[in-house]
């Protein structure tokens, strides 16, 4: 029988949601189990590094990595994966576009240590421990990683061959991915396994869009009663589905919740927040300086929902931090 | 490594911020065409990139000056109402409002962002802007974002 | 993206423009600055590039050196980009595959540092060559031309601007608004006109008869033009015809309507004599108003204020002309150029109270003393004093408003001529001592000088100095009763007071008061004084920034009547090159979308002012109406995901510019 | 602070003292805080400029920063040489920088800082614009019936920086006798120099514009001129029967401060407004006790 292809899946600054994303493909991980040979999954299997360092280079079919890579463990056990594997798949938003941990790329190590080691109101006042990477003990030597402070994609660090964009990945998504993984039949390297164009062309409340796209006013979820049935857009709710690339099924806009744009930008248009931002500012219609400005302030941190899941792969990547005194 | 450290002095006094000035062709560009012919001299630290309207310029285009290494970027236009195409410098000055904050958000200071409404005759007023700003970013030092 | 065409081959010509580039530019430099830049074959430094011998150098490269691409370093795009297009064209390249680099304008006339300015023109060339390596053939879209012509005020300017145009004969018509009852213009006030003392009716009203009786002329009088849309060659224009409660077509200018009316004597002020001379509310602006037609002014009119008359004027009128419910008519047409020729309004001279008009007695204007001199004016062409005498002593103060940093700093050019002419006619029917004061005596035009020396033969008096006040303190008994100008005379270096029965208040010129309107109605801008600005002042005095739109006369800066009829000639000859011409080269810097990558969004949609974006449902992508884009390019900045873009102005264009000039 | 902060001058504690008197009675009048800044040095008039700038704009300036210092706004300079001064110290400081920077320099040795932010604004205006006509009508008790009085500003609130509005052809004056009941005659000399410093320095010049003032008023049959500035209510009072003797002419007529004017509208004491210090009152029919 031939040797069923192996296949390594890990993950790095994540929330474990993307393992979730595996595990709920069902009764369909039947199939996938049935189809390859897991050598490691750290969440689920008890496999060690020293296993996959004992592999030959290129001996995994595909490794499934999801996560940013934040710390410089995550640095060697990715590079070790890209040794071991023939295909790497960029798993979920983190690993795709530095995800939601991504946003800590608005500070430094020091601003993030200083408010979690002393800062936070859980600390006692004047705490001033700090992680070290190194530190003599009785027993001996311990090691800690170093803390980045940039957090970066998963392509920043390694080569990658394919993007599974989502926070999570949707099971279908994931299921298509493994499927064209296993018959080989796969577009050409650095694709992004989801639409190509934005969400809206698949959006069913597409059609209940006026013709000129124009609001006068910007509302939060929770400030208006949503008709599901109407563009969310159009009633001045921010849906970011014009900006973010299409493939999910407007999963989230069929649950009652405008997109956050998770999927990323489009291949034209790489730079999400900066597209985002200027479709935004476009379509609120007002011309006096005061209200506008009035209405603006309304898209609270316009960083934050603009570079959501992509500010480590954005233009600028993150915050210059001012000199300290 | 994000600290950014002081560049040496010396090397401070030769550089010489660069500024990236995004113009409208019928405003903008007209004051600085008009600025030459009544050689109204000014900082040579600005290169302008002219554009039909000032409602052309997208924001990655700002975000792409600033990784690139500009200094400071000025976008000029008309003033609201006068705008060759009705209606494109409203979009200008929205964009600007959410642009301009999240630059600041991103470490970059206020001052090395402008818009300015600059009509065809205002050669006087280009100079000023550019010299102001030229002035203040001689002040903030260079932006160098490759070293971010 | 289109397949890559074949390999960029791109020659750069740096030009010295004389010596305003080389004088600060390093070309030399530059030149081998550009000849290392990527994709650049060829690179050369010449004297005039515009020149002849500079567009041969530029032909005769591309063969040589097998160019595909070609960069100018030079002026304003604004000026030759038209110039070199057509040249790289005749070279057998796509007009496209050019770009133009501002060294002049942009770098050499703005900077004092030789060796910065030089670094500034490299990485403008720089920019300019990554451009050009990246920009895609395109063909410039033309429009047929609509002849008919749209003429805005009929002065002088218009009126001449009108009559070369219908002269021309093409088959076509000029529209001719004037918003005043009759054309004219201010000019049909004046008595005489300098320097030559030529009566100005005798000279005007032959014009006003022959632009009335022209078959390719229509006149809308006592209208407005209401809106203007569309482009070059394509004016979709809007007048509105105000009510004169009379039907032009009927009336023959009887004026027995006049006579009938209940109010028996004339006490309404008629603004075409500045509110001198008195009129009844059924009224003709002056007798030899164009068209002569009567109209009524419903704030006059019993009937039309309060609704009760006996209404004798329709008694009284044979051709039953008169019609009291009349209302104002709008009627749309086409029109592919536009001479905008709205003339001047004159300075309010309450904004110099120290000159006492509208407060002391006798102090007038220059206009009014033009009502004063004329025949038809309120005293028959002798200008008399309130109580009825003569003149003895009259003094005339120049510069009234111009000049002076409190109110207009610019010269309005016409005054000092004016006001010598004005002295010359009051010295003529009155016999009075005229003083005229001045800073300085400005009389540049043809025959203008010999006009003053004739004018001093024949014992003007002239001071030099500003006047500092106009007063009625009398302090010696020959100055009692009398109203005295204080000046210092500069030249014998001490302060006059010299008393005189009535003072001329010179007046400058200033735009008119809705010129704000009329420049955001037709898309045009305004120089800082507030006069419409020209494309150029010296090479395109009566173009302006909007292709098709023309401009001539005073609305574009203070000048006198020869100048104003030379500018009308221009502006016509340039409307008719472009009708001649039939056709009109539209730029193709239309939106253009990538159906592969449109979401449907229907964001850009809302961005176009023109309604050029249209949605379609099968395909559920939007498509662009190319004759209806302007080329702004502002849904292509919207387009959230680069979907939608701008030819000529692509993303990857601005982009590369971004990197030459960093 | 709230309130208007007062410089004096030294013309009001010596032979203006007519005016801070009745401009005090009226502020306090009108419930108007009139607080004089304390510790204020003579504001350099015009003598002081033409041996040194520097130190006559630190000395106008140190006035104007002890004011920053007790955060006031506005600085009411009633006599027009000291408006003058303060304007043109506070103009000059703000326009020409290495002036600015030797004088805060000094100013900051007496630790005064100047920022410029106070404004110099004279009472007639202050009145008009900040109380406005309305209240100030309220305010009348005794209108000045058939009152005819002169309209006289002097130059120096007029230019080069204009403490009341329309410099080229005030009307302040005129403003505030109608409020009063009086009416103002058209005056034209009402911008003449009224001889300064020439009528002691140069005597024939000096006394000549006065005589020039005086018949004009008199022409204009006027029963008093009204003025806003100490140096001109004293040349125009002072010399009159000098003129009388030396032209023959008969000049008399009484030279009262607005504030003065105002003050009798009010129906205040005339001690209180100082009238008994003037050489000469006018004739105000139904005010019994005002001295001929």
């Amino acid at each position: 029988m031939a040797e069923k292809p192996k296949v390594a899946l890990y993950w790095c600054a994540s929330c474990g949601g993307c393992e979730e994303a595996v595990v709920d493909l069902a009764e369909a991980i039947l199939d996938v189990v049935a189809a390859v040979d897991i050598v490691f999954w750290p969440v689920a299997l008890d496999f060690k590094v020293s296993d996959v360092e004992a592999l030959p280079d290129k001996a995994i079919a595909v490794s499934f990595i999801n996560g940013a890579v934040r710390l410089s463990e995550q640095k060697e056990m990715v590079e070790l994966l890209r040794r071991k594997s023939q295909l790497v798949v960029a798993f979920g938003s983190c690993s795709h576009l530095g995800g939601i941990p991504g946003l800590a790329n608005l500070w430094d190590k020091a601003s993030i240590f200083d408010w979690s080691y002393s800062k936070a109101p859980s600390m006692e006042p004047g705490a001033t421990t700090r992680p070290m990477t190194k530190i003599q003990v009785p027993e001996g030597e311990l090691e800690l990683p170093e803390f980045w402070d940039t957090v970066k994609s998963l392509n920043q660090v390694i080569d990658v061959d394919y993007y599974l964009p989502g926070c999570p990945p949707t099971p279908k998504l994931i299921a298509n991915a493994v499927q064209a993984i296993l018959t080989g039949k796969l577009p050409p390297k650095g694709a992004v396994l989801a639409g190509t164009k934005a969400l809206c062309s698949e959006c069913d409340l597409n059609e209940t869009k006026p013709d000129k796209l124009l609001i006068q006013d910007i509302k939060r979820v929770t400030e208006v009663q949503l008709d599901l049935k109407k563009c969310y857009l159009a009633q001045g709710v921010l849906c970011m589905g014009p900006v973010t690339r299409s493939g999910c099924e407007a999963l989230c806009i069929n649950g009652g919740m405008p997109c956050t744009g998770c999927f990323g930008p489009v291949q034209e248009s790489p730079d999400y927040g900066g597209k985002a931002l200027s479709f935004v500012a476009s379509i609120v219609d007002l011309e006096d300086p005061a209200r506008a400005q009035e209405v603006l302030a309304k898209v609270a941190d316009p960083t934050g929902i603009f570079y959501r899941y992509s500010l480590p792969t954005s233009k600028l990547g993150r915050k210059k931090m001012p000199r300290r005194k | 490594m994000a600290v950014v450290m002081e560049p040496p002095k010396e090397a401070q006094e030769a550089w010489e911020p660069r500024i990236v000035a995004f113009f409208c062709n019928w405003c903008t560009y007209a004051a600085s065409d008009l600025a030459g012919i009544s050689r109204v001299k000014y900082a040579p630290n600005m290169r302008i990139v002219r554009v039909m309207c000032s409602g052309r310029i997208d924001p990655s285009f700002v975000l792409e000056a600033f990784r690139d290494g500009a200094d400071g970027v000025l976008i000029g236009g008309c003033n609201p109402g006068d705008c060759h195409y009705k209606e494109g410098n409203y979009k200008t000055m929205r964009r600007a409002m959410l642009l301009s904050q999240m630059l600041q958000d991103l470490g970059i200071e206020k001052e090395r962002f402008r818009l300015d409404w600059i009509c065809a005759s205002c050669a006087r007023e280009l100079q000023t802007t550019v010299n102001h700003m030229t002035a203040d970013l001689k002040r903030l030092g260079p932006l160098n974002w490759k070293g971010v | 993206m289109n397949p890559p065409a074949e390999a960029p081959r791109i020659g750069v010509f740096v030009c010295d423009c004389g010596f305003n580039i080389l004088g600060v530019v390093d070309v030399p430099a530059v030149v081998k600055f550009a000849a290392a830049l990527p994709g650049v074959v060829h690179a050369e430094e010449y004297k005039y590039m515009c020149s002849d011998p500079g567009q041969d150098l530029i032909k005769k490269a591309v063969q040589e050196h097998g160019l595909n691409r070609v960069v100018v370093a030079s002026c304003s795009p604004t000026l030759h980009e038209r110039t070199f297009r057509r040249v790289v064209s005749e070279a057998g390249i796509n007009p496209f595959l050019f770009n133009m680099v501002n060294i002049r304008e942009g770098v050499s006339w703005v900077t004092e540092d030789k060796v910065q300015a030089t670094e500034k023109a490299e990485s403008l060339i720089d920019a300019g060559v990554r451009r050009v390596t990246l920009q895609e053939p395109l063909e410039a879209r033309s429009e047929p031309v609509n002849p008919n012509v749209l003429v805005i005020g009929g002065g002088i300017a218009g009126m001449h601007a009108s009559l070369s145009l219908a002269n021309a004969n093409r088959g076509a018509k000029v529209h001719l608004v004037e918003r005043q009852p009759s054309i004219g213009g201010n000019m049909a006030r004046f008595d005489k006109t300098f320097p030559t003392l030529d009566c100005a009716s005798c000279i005007l009203t032959p014009k006003m008869t022959e632009v009335k009786i022209h078959p390719n002329i229509r006149l809308h009088s006592y209208s407005e033009v209401v809106s203007v849309d569309g482009y070059v060659g394509n004016f979709d224009v809007t007048i509105e015809h105000k009510p004169r409660y009379i039907n032009e077509d009927l009336c023959i200018g009887c004026l027995k309507c006049i006579e009938a009316c209940v109010f028996k004597d004339a006490r309404f002020p008629n603004e075409f004599d500045l509110g001198l001379a008195k009129r009844k509310p059924i009224y003709i602006p002056f007798p030899q108003a164009v068209p002569t037609k009567v109209l009524i002014d419903p704030h006059d009119c019993l009937y039309l204020r309060l609704g009760t008359c006996k209404k004798t004027c329709i008694d009284a009128c044979e051709k039953d002309a008169i019609d009291l419910e009349q209302k104002p008519d709008r009627v749309s047409l086409k029109v592919g150029t536009i001479v905008v020729a709205t003339g001047f309004k004159p300075f309010d001279a309450r904004r110099k109270p120290q000159y006492g008009y509208g407060v002391l007695p006798n102090v007038y204007t220059a206009l009014e003393m033009e009502r004063f001199l004329s025949p038809t004016g309120p005293t028959e062409g002798v200008p008399l004093l309130q109580d009825g005498r003569k003149p003895e002593t009259v003094g005339i103060i120049h510069c009234v408003g111009s000049r002076d940093k409190n109110t207009n700093e610019y010269c309005s050019k016409v005054c000092c001529m004016y006001s010598l002419k004005l002295a010359h006619l009051i010295k003529e029917r009155t016999g009075a001592e005229v003083y005229n004061f001045y800073i300085d005596m400005r009389t540049p035009g043809k025959g203008y000088e010999e006009f003053y020396e004739r004018l001093l033969s024949e014992g003007l008096k002239v001071i030099r100095g500003r006047v500092a006040e106009v007063t009625k303190a009398a302090l010696t008994r020959a100055e009692k009763d009398h109203l005295i100008i204080r000046a210092e005379d500069t030249l014998a270096g001490f302060v006059r007071r010299i008393p005189v029965d009535m003072v001329v208040l010179a007046v400058g010129l200033e735009p008119q008061s809705d010129t704000q309107e009329l420049r955001r109605m037709l898309n045009l801008s305004c120089g800082h004084e507030g006069f419409l600005q020209e494309l150029h002042p010296k090479l395109a005095p009566v173009s302006t920034a909007t292709d098709g739109i023309f401009i001539a006369g005073a609305c574009q800066g203070p000048k006198d009547i020869p100048e104003t009829v030379a500018q009308a000639g221009a502006a016509a000859s340039e409307a008719l090159s472009l009708i001649h011409r039939g056709v009109v080269e539209i730029q193709p810097y239309t939106a253009v979308v990538n159906e592969e990558l449109c979401s449907g969004c229907k964001v850009c949609i809302g961005m176009c002012p023109y309604d050029a974006i249209g949605y379609d449902e099968e395909k559920r992508v939007v498509h662009v109406t190319e004759v209806k884009c302007k080329g702004c390019g502002v849904c292509a900045a919207a387009c959230p995901t680069g979907a939608m873009d701008q030819q000529h102005f692509r993303k990857e264009l601005v982009m590369a510019e971004i990197a030459g000039v960093i | 602070m709230t309130g208007y902060l007062y410089y004096p001058g030294c013309s009001l504690k010596g032979s203006g003292a007519p005016y801070e008197k009745s401009l005090l009675a009226v502020f306090s009048a009108l419930g108007q805080e009139l607080k004089e800044i304390p510790d204020w040095n003579c504001c350099g008039a015009t003598a002081y400029l033409s041996v040194d700038q520097d130190m006559a704009v630190a000395m106008a300036a140190r006035n104007l920063a002890i004011a920053e210092k007790l955060d006031g706004q506005d600085v009411v300079a009633p006599c027009s040489g000291c408006y003058l001064s303060l304007a043109k110290a506070k103009a000059t400081l703000a326009e020409y920088p290495d002036v600015r920077a030797r004088v805060t320099a000094a100013l900051g040795k007496a630790s005064l800082p100047y920022e410029g932010r106070v404004a110099v604004r004279h009472p007639l205006e202050v009145l008009l614009t900040d109380v406005g006509p309305e209240v100030l009508k309220k305010r009348v008790t005794r209108p000045l019936k058939n009152l005819r009085v002169a309209p006289y500003y002097g130059c120096a609130i007029l230019r080069p920086y204009p403490g009341v509005p329309s410099p080229q052809a005030p009307h302040s004056l005129e403003d505030l006798c109608r409020v009063v009941g009086a009416t103002p005659v058209d005056y034209p000399n009402k911008a003449r120099c009224c001889g300064g410093m020439l009528t002691a320095g140069v005597q024939s010049v000096g006394l000549r514009l006065v005589e020039i003032l005086l018949c004009e008023a008199k022409a204009a049959d006027v029963d008093a001129v009204v003025t806003t500035c100490p140096l001109c209510q004293y040349n125009l009072e002072v010399y009159q029967e000098r003129i009388c003797k030396a032209k023959g002419k008969d000049v008399r007529l009484p030279i009262l401060y607005f504030t003065q004017l105002l003050g009798m509208a009010f129906g205040l004491d005339d001690h209180a407004l100082g009238m008994d210090q003037l050489l000469r009152v006018p004739l105000v029919a139904p005010c019994a006790g005002v001295k001929a």
